[in-house]
C-alpha cells in the first residue's frame, strides 16, 4: 500500500515556479505569434489608408446622424415584406428543425457509437457549415430562380448546419444514466431515446430552434441582396435613395430589431414553460 | 438460477474487470457484494444483464448462456432483470408516473411507448408499485423535485412495474444518508421477500451488508475472495476483501481509489 | 393485487390555460405563414430542371485558372478576418461582463445586453458605409466592419459563458480572504478563458466566410468574388470560390484545435 | 473643384485627406472608387489598369477600390475619403446635390454617351402600347436602379398624369414583381410572372443563352429618355490644376490602343468623353420627383 | 475561540437555517457536526466565516463580534478561516500549484497575485503544504487530472497555506469511498493536532464522527439539539438527532429528510 517508498524524489529544488518552464515557452510563443500576425495584419490592411484616422469618428457621427430620426411612418409601407419575412424564417426554421433531428442523433459520439457513421455526418456537416450564407442563397438563385423557394432553401441549408451542430453538442452533454436505465429494462434503441433522451434535450432544442429562428429573420437582410425577398431587399433599395432614405433605412432596422427582440422575449417565456 | 463458470472480462483498454469468477446464485437468494472501489462490483452486476459483455467464460441465466444473447434475446434478459442504480437514474425532467411506466418498455411495443399509449394494466401495475414504496402521492411531481431517498424509491417502483425475476442493485444506498440507506435497503428486503425476487446488491459499507445480506461475496482486485453466508464474515475476512484493516492508520502514502 | 389506476393529474388552471394559449399561438401562426407564403413550385422545378445542368456541374467542375487570384483573395480575406476578429474578441471581454447577470446583477445588466443586441441589429451594409466614410473605401474600413459587427455576437456569447460559471469555485476564493479583482483573476477568468478562445476562433472562422461587407467597402477579399461571380453567371468560378473557403477553414480548424490543446 | 468649391461645407466632413487644408495643395495620393453599374451586361472586378495608368500620367500615387454598392461610394466621396469616383448617373445626383461632387468625363458605350430603358411585353400578349399597361403587372430589377425603375417610372406617371410612385404601383398596375435583376425581370415576364419588365436595353440578350426564342417570344414597345452613362466625378476638394490633369490624362487613354482595348474587355466602354453636370439634368428632375414620395 | 451567542439565521425565502444557537469553541478543539440533510450544519459552519449572514444573536471570533463586519474585516476574518468543501471547489482548469497559491490570496496585494508574483516564501510554503499531503509530485497536473481523494488533498493544501487559524470543512468526505475518507479525516485530524488549528467538520456518518471527534455537536431542523465529548454519545444521542432510531424498521410512512 505505502506506495511513498516507491514513490521517484521529484527533482524540483524549492521553491517552484508556477508554470513548468515547457508551457510558459508554448504559451509564451503562441502569445508572440498571434500578436505579431495581428501587428503584420493591422500593418497591411492600413496600407492604403490616406485619410488621418482623427477625423474618422466625426465623419462617423455625421453619417450616422443622416439615419436619425427613424421615419417611423414608413412601416406602414412594409408590413407585408415584414410579415414574408416572418414567414419566410418560419418555414426555414420548421424544415430545418425536422430535418436536424436525425442529424445531430447521427453526429452525437455518445449515441451513435458506430464511428464512421459518426465521422461521416460530422464532415458533411462541417462542409455544410463551411459554405457563406451568400453563396448559397447565389446557387439556389441561380438554380430555382428569384423569389420566395431560394430564399427559403439557402435559410433552410445554413441554419441546419448550425442547427444539428448545437443540438449534438447538447446531445452529447446528457445525462446517460436515464438511457442506461431503459436499457437495462428492455427498452429499443426508439424508445430508450424517445423516453430518456428527448425529455432531456427538450428545453435545449426549443431554445436553439428559436435561437435559429432569429438567426434566420436576420439572415433575411443578407439574403435581401441577391433578391431573395423579404425585408432585406427593401432595405437594399432603400439605401440606393442616398441620405433622404436613411431615415426609412433606420426605421426598418429598427423593426427588425423589434421583431428580433420579441422573438427573443417570447423564446424565454417558452423556457420557462417547458423548464 | 445465475452461474458464472471462469468468467473473465477484459475492458478494451486492457483492465481487467473480472478475472476466473466462478459464483452461483440461487432463486430467491438477497446476495450482496462488497469490496473496494474498482474491485469489480459493477462490472460482475453489470455482466449478468449484458450492460457488460464478459470476455471468456460462459454466464447462464435460468440455464442458457447469455454471453451468446443478440439484441432481440437481450431484451428479453434485460426484461426479466430489473436494475437499480447509485444516483437512480431517473429522467429528472419527467414525472414520477413516466418514468415508473418506463419499467414497462421491454413489454411494450415502440410505437406505443413513443405515443405514451400504455395499457389500463400497466398504469395500474405501475401506480400498485409506487404505493409499495410508498410514494404514490408523488405520481405527478418531476423526478427533480424529489429527494434522494424518494428518487431512489421510485427507481425501485421501476423495478417492480417491471416484475423481474431478478433485481440487480448497483450500490443503491451511496448517495443517501444513514437512515435513509436503512430505509432503501428495507424495501428491497421486503420486496425480496415477499416476491422471491433474487436480488444482488452492491455496498460498500460492510456494516449494512451484515446486516441485510443472506450471503456475501466479496471481491478483490476482478477475483472473488470471499464467499459465504453473512454469518461466516468475520474482521479476518475484511482484511482479505480490503486488502489491510479497515482502520489503519494508512497516513502516508496511501493509493487513492 | 387490485387494480387501481392513477388519479388523474391536476394541473393548475395557470399551466392549463398557459398551454392552450401556446398551442394556438402556434397553431396560428403556422396557418398565417401556408396562408401568407405561396410557393409556385412548378415553376420552380421547372426552372431546376432547366438550370440544374448549367449550375451543379460547373461547380464541381472548378475553373482552376482562377486558383491564384482566389488564393490571393484568401489571404487578404484571412488578414483582414484576423486583425477584425482579435479586435472584436478584446472589445467583447468588458462588454460582456457589463451584460452578464452574475457579475452585474439582473438589472444592472440590461443596459450592456441592449446595447450588444443593438450592435447585432446593424446590418452590414450600414456599418459598411459608416466605416467607409471613417477611414476610406480599404481593407482597414472591413476590418472594423467585422471588429464591430463580430463585438455584438461574441459579446452576448460571452456573457452567457460568464453566466454559466461554477459558482462554488468563486465562493471558495472568498473563503480564502480572496477580494474581488483576485476572484476575478483566479476562479472566473480560469473557467471562461478556454470557452472564450474557443469562439473567438470559431468568429475567425465566420468572418472568414462573411465577407459580403468587404465588397462593399472595397477590401475586395473573397465577398467581391463571390458578387461578382454570380453577376456574371460564372459557376465554375464560384466553385473554386467555394474549394478556397473549404480549404481555408479545414486548415483554421486544424491550427486552432492545435492551439486550443496548448492552452486550454 | 470646378466652380463649386467656393460654396460652403454643410457636411461637417471638411477633413482633408491628407491633413492639409489649403485646396490649391496637390494631394500624396488618390483614391478612386469604382462602382460597377447594375446597368451593364458584364461587370468588372478591378480597375487596377486604370489606377496604374492614371497614377504614370499624374506622377501621383492612385489606388483603385473596386466598391459593390454605390450608396457607400458616395458617402467615402463626401467625407473626401475617394476622391475619384467611378459612379452610376444615379449616385452621381446623389452625390452632387449631398456632397457637391463635381462630374468631368463620362463613359461610351456602344458608341453613345446614353443609354436608354425599355419596356419589354411577350410578343403574343397583345400590349401595345404603354397605355395598354393599365391593370398589367410590373417586373423590375429594385426601387434604386435608374433604366429598371426610376426612369420609366417617372415617364409613366408624367404620361399618364400620376401624382406618386406609390399610385403608379397600386392604381396604375394590378401589381408588382420585384425581381432584384435586368436578367430576371426579362425571365418574370417569359415565364408569365408579370406582362412587362422595364430593363436597360437590350436585356434580353442577357438570358438568350438559356432561352434562345426569348428575342422573338418577347417584344419591345416602347423607350424612356436616354439616361446618362456612368460617370468619372471628383469631389470639391481637389484643386482644379489636379482635376484638370486628371481629365486630360483620362482622354488621352482614348489615343491609347492599349488602353482603349483594356477599357473595351474590362468595362465594356469604348471611349471616355467629357461631360457637364448639365447633362445629367433629367436625371436630377427624376430624382426630385422620388424624393417627395420617399420622404413621407 | 469561536462564541455563538443566540444566534439565528432567516434566508431570504423565509427557511429558518439557524434556530437559537448557543456554543462556544476553544482553540484547538476537534468539532464534528452531525445532523440530517437540511438540519442547518452548512449554515452553522458558514457563518463561521460569514459565506452566510445570521439574522439574529452575536457571532464572536477571537472576541470581536463578525456580524458587523464590512469587506476589509470580512477579508481578514476569512484570511483567518480556511474552508474545505464536499466538492472540492477547486478551479479546474488551473494546475495544482496554482489552486494552492491560492490560499495565499488574502495575504498578497492584489496586483501581485494578478501577475503570479508570489514571494519564494509563499512558493516554498505551498510547496510545503503539497508534501504535508503527501501529493507533491502532482503539482504541475491540473486539478481536473485527479482523483476525488487527491483533489481533497489539494484543497487541504490550500488551507495550509493559508496558515489559518480555524479550519472549517462542510463535509469533506461525502464524495469519497470509505478508506479513501479515512485518510482524509486523518490528515484532518494530525494537522489539527500538529499545527493547533481548530478545526470544525460536517459530517454526515456516525461512525466517523465519533472516531475523529473531539466534541460532537449534533443538530437538528436548526437547532443544537446535543453537544458534548465523543466518549458521551449513546444511542439515544442518535435518536435525539436523527428524530428517530437509525435501525428502526420505519417501513411505512417513514418521512423524507
Ligand atoms: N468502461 C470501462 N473501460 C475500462 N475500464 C473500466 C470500465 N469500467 C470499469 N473499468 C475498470 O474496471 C475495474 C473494475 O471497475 P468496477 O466499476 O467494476 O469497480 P467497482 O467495484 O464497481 O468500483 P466502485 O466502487 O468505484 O463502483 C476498475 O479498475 C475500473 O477502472
Ligand atoms: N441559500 C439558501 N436559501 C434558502 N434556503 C436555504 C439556503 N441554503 C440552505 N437553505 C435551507 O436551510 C436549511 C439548512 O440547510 P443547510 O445547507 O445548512 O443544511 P445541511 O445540514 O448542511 O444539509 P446537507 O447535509 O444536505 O448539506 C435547509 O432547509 C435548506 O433548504
Ligand atoms: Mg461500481
Ligand atoms: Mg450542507
Amino acid at each position: 500500500m505505502s506506495k511513498s517508498n516507491t514513490k521517484k524524489p521529484l527533482k524540483i529544488k524549492q521553491p517552484p515556479d508556477i508554470y513548468p518552464t515547457k508551457t510558459k515557452a508554448q504559451v509564451t510563443i503562441i502569445f508572440f505569434a498571434i500578436v505579431a500576425m495581428y501587428l503584420y495584419s493591422m500593418n497591411w490592411t492600413q496600407r492604403d489608408m490616406v485619410g488621418d484616422i482623427t477625423d474618422a469618428p466625426a465623419n462617423m457621427v455625421s453619417v450616422l446622424g443622416k439615419f436619425f430620426p427613424p421615419n417611423y411612418s414608413y412601416w406602414s409601407n412594409i408590413w407585408d415584406e415584414m410579415a414574408l419575412t416572418i414567414q419566410m424564417a418560419v418555414i426555414a426554421t420548421t424544415i430545418a428543425a425536422i430535418i436536424t433531428v436525425p442529424l445531430a442523433l447521427l453526429s452525437a459520439r455518445n449515441i451513435t457509437t458506430f464511428k464512421p457513421l459518426y465521422y461521416a455526418t460530422r464532415t458533411f456537416l462541417n462542409l455544410l457549415r463551411t459554405i457563406p450564407d451568400l453563396v448559397l442563397a447565389v446557387i439556389f438563385v441561380g438554380l430555382f430562380g428569384i423569389g420566395l423557394l431560394p430564399g427559403i432553401l439557402a435559410l433552410i441549408v445554413f441554419s441546419l448546419g448550425i442547427l444539428a451542430k448545437l443540438i449534438s453538442e447538447t446531445i452529447e452533454t446528457v445525462d446517460m444514466s436515464p438511457l442506461e436505465a431503459m436499457r437495462a429494462s428492455g427498452g429499443g434503441t426508439i424508445q430508450v431515446i424517445w423516453t430518456g433522451l428527448v425529455p432531456q434535450v427538450l428545453p435545449q432544442f426549443t431554445s436553439l430552434v428559436l435561437y435559429v429562428f432569429e438567426i434566420n429573420v436576420r439572415a433575411s437582410v443578407v439574403l435581401g441582396y441577391v433578391g431573395a425577398g423579404g425585408i432585406g431587399q427593401v432595405l437594399q433599395s432603400q439605401l440606393r435613395y442616398g441620405h433622404i432614405a436613411f431615415p426609412n433605412a433606420m426605421a426598418i432596422i429598427v423593426l427588425i430589431f423589434i421583431v428580433v427582440l420579441v422573438i427573443e422575449y417570447i423564446s424565454s417565456k417558452l423556457r420557462e414553460a417547458l423548464i | 438460477m445465475i452461474e458464472f463458470k471462469d468468467v473473465s472480462l477484459v475492458y478494451p483498454n486492457g483492465t481487467q474487470g473480472l478475472k476466473n469468477v466462478n459464483v452461483t446464485i440461487n432463486d430467491g437468494e438477497f446476495v450482496v457484494i462488497v469490496g473496494l472501489s474498482g474491485a469489480g462490483k459493477s462490472t460482475l452486476i453489470r455482466s449478468i444483464n449484458r450492460l457488460v459483455t464478459p470476455t471468456n467464460g460462459s454466464l447462464l441465466v435460468d440455464d442458457e448462456d447469455i454471453l451468446k444473447y443478440r439484441s432481440k434475446n437481450l431484451r428479453k434478459l434485460r426484461t426479466k432483470t430489473g436494475m437499480i442504480f447509485q444516483n437512480y437514474n431517473l429522467v429528472k425532467r419527467s414525472n414520477v408516473l413516466k418514468n415508473v411506466l418506463a419499467g414497462r418498455l421491454g413489454h411494450t411495443g415502440t410505437l406505443r411507448s413513443i405515443f405514451n399509449m400504455y395499457s389500463k394494466k400497466d398504469k395500474s401495475l405501475a401506480y400498485e408499485s409506487l404505493k409499495r414504496v410508498n410514494i404514490e402521492e408523488k405520481v405527478y411531481n418531476r423526478a427533480d423535485e424529489l429527494s434522494g431517498g424518494q428518487q431512489q424509491r421510485v427507481s425501485i417502483a421501476r423495478v417492480l412495474t417491471q416484475q423481474p425475476k431478478y433485481i440487480l442493485a448497483d450500490e443503491p444506498v451511496a448517495s443517501l444518508d444513514p437512515p435513509t440507506s436503512h430505509q432503501v435497503m428495507t424495501y428491497l428486503k421486503k420486496i425480496n421477500k415477499e416476491d422471491n425476487i433474487t436480488t444482488i446488491v452492491n455496498l460498500h459499507f460492510i456494516d449494512m451488508a451484515m446486516e441485510y445480506a443472506d450471503r456475501i461475496i466479496g471481491m478483490r482486485a476482478g477475483e472473488v475472495v470471499f464467499d459465504g453466508p453473512a454469518s461466516e464474515v468475520t474482521e479476518k475476512t475484511f482484511e482479505e476483501i480490503y486488502g489491510r484493516s479497515i482502520r489503519e492508520d494508512d497516513l502516508r502514502g496511501g493509493t487513492e481509489s | 393485487m387490485n387494480l387501481t389506476l392513477p388519479p388523474k393529474p391536476k394541473n393548475s388552471l395557470f399551466k392549463k390555460l398557459r398551454a392552450i394559449v401556446i398551442t394556438i399561438s402556434i397553431i396560428a401562426l403556422y396557418i398565417w405563414t401556408f396562408l401568407g407564403i405561396d410557393l409556385d413550385w412548378e415553376k420552380a422545378i421547372n426552372k431546376l430542371i432547366q438550370q440544374f445542368d448549367k449550375v451543379i456541374p460547373m461547380l464541381f467542375s472548378p475553373d482552376w485558372s482562377a486558383t491564384g487570384e482566389v488564393a490571393l483573395t484568401m489571404l487578404e480575406t484571412i488578414f483582414i478576418a484576423f486583425a477584425g476578429s482579435l479586435m472584436a474578441a478584446i472589445l467583447a471581454v468588458p462588454l460582456s461582463f457589463l451584460a452578464a447577470n452574475n457579475m452585474m446583477g439582473k438589472y444592472l445588466s440590461m443596459p450592456g445586453k441592449w446595447l450588444l443586441s443593438a450592435i447585432r441589429a446593424f446590418p452590414d451594409l450600414i456599418l459598411a458605409i459608416l466605416f467607409v466614410v471613417a477611414v476610406g473605401p480599404n481593407a482597414f474600413a472591413g476590418v472594423l466592419a467585422i471588429a464591430i459587427g463580430s463585438t455584438g455576437m461574441l459579446g452576448k456569447l460571452f456573457s452567457e459563458i460568464i453566466e454559466q460559471i461554477d459558482k462554488d469555485v468563486v465562493q471558495g476564493m472568498q473563503a480564502n480572504g480572496a477580494n474581488r479583482t483576485q476572484v476575478l483573476f483566479y476562479a472566473v477568468l480560469p473557467q471562461i478563458i478556454p470557452e472564450f478562445l474557443s469562439y473567438a476562433i470559431y468568429r475567425f472562422e465566420v468572418d472568414i466566410r462573411a465577407s459580403s461587407i468587404l465588397g462593399i467597402v472595397g477590401a475586395g477579399g473573397i465577398g467581391t468574388m463571390i458578387v461578382f461571380a454570380s453577376a456574371n453567371d460564372n459557376w465554375s468560378q464560384m466553385g473554386t470560390i467555394l474549394v478556397g473557403i473549404i480549404v481555408v477553414v479545414t486548415v483554421i480548424d486544424f491550427t486552432s484545435a492545435f492551439i486550443r490543446k496548448r492552452i486550454v | 473643384a470646378c466652380g463649386t468649391s467656393d460654396e460652403d461645407d454643410t457636411q461637417g466632413t471638411d477633413g482633408d485627406a491628407q491633413g492639409e487644408d489649403a485646396a490649391g495643395e496637390t494631394p500624396e495620393k488618390i483614391v478612386m472608387g469604382f462602382v460597377p453599374s447594375q446597368d451593364s451586361e458584364t461587370i468588372a472586378d478591378t480597375v487596377q489598369p486604370l489606377a496604374d495608368r492614371l497614377s504614370e500620367e499624374l506622377g501621383i500615387e492612385v489606388v483603385g477600390q473596386v466598391m459593390t454598392d454605390y450608396t457607400a461610394l458616395v458617402e467615402a466621396m463626401g467625407a473626401n475619403q475617394v476622391q475619384v469616383g467611378f459612379i452610376p448617373a444615379f449616385g452621381y445626383v446623389q452625390a452632387n446635390q449631398q456632397y457637391d461632387v463635381e462630374v468631368i468625363l463620362k463613359s461610351i458605350r456602344y458608341g453613345s454617351g446614353t443609354y436608354r430603358a425599355q419596356y419589354v411585353v411577350r410578343a403574343d400578349s397583345g400590349i401595345e402600347s404603354l397605355a395598354d399597361l393599365e391593370g398589367k403587372v410590373w417586373a423590375y430589377g429594385d426601387q434604386g436602379s435608374t433604366s429598371g425603375y426610376l426612369f420609366p417610372a417617372n415617364q409613366l406617371m408624367a404620361e399618364f398624369d400620376i401624382a406618386n410612385p406609390t399610385d403608379l404601383e397600386t392604381d396604375f398596375f394590378s401589381g408588382v414583381v420585384q425581381t432584384g435583376g435586368h436578367d430576371n425581370s426579362v425571365q418574370a415576364v417569359y415565364d408569365g410572372d408579370a406582362d412587362v419588365a422595364t430593363t436597360f436595353e437590350d436585356a434580353r440578350t442577357e438570358i438568350e443563352e438559356n432561352y434562345p426564342d426569348v428575342m422573338e417570344k418577347l417584344k419591345v414597345i416602347g423607350y424612356t429618355e436616354d439616361i446618362p452613362n456612368d460617370t468619372i466625378s471628383v469631389t470639391k476638394e481637389l484643386n482644379d490644376e489636379l482635376v484638370q490633369q486628371i481629365k486630360t490624362a483620362f482622354l488621352a487613354f482614348n489615343d491609347d490602343e492599349e488602353m482603349i482595348a483594356i477599357m473595351k474587355e474590362v468595362y465594356n466602354w469604348d471611349a471616355i468623353s467629357e461631360a457637364t453636370d448639365a447633362e445629367y439634368k433629367v436625371v436630377k428632375d427624376t430624382y426630385e420627383i422620388f424624393k417627395e414620395s420617399l420622404t413621407n
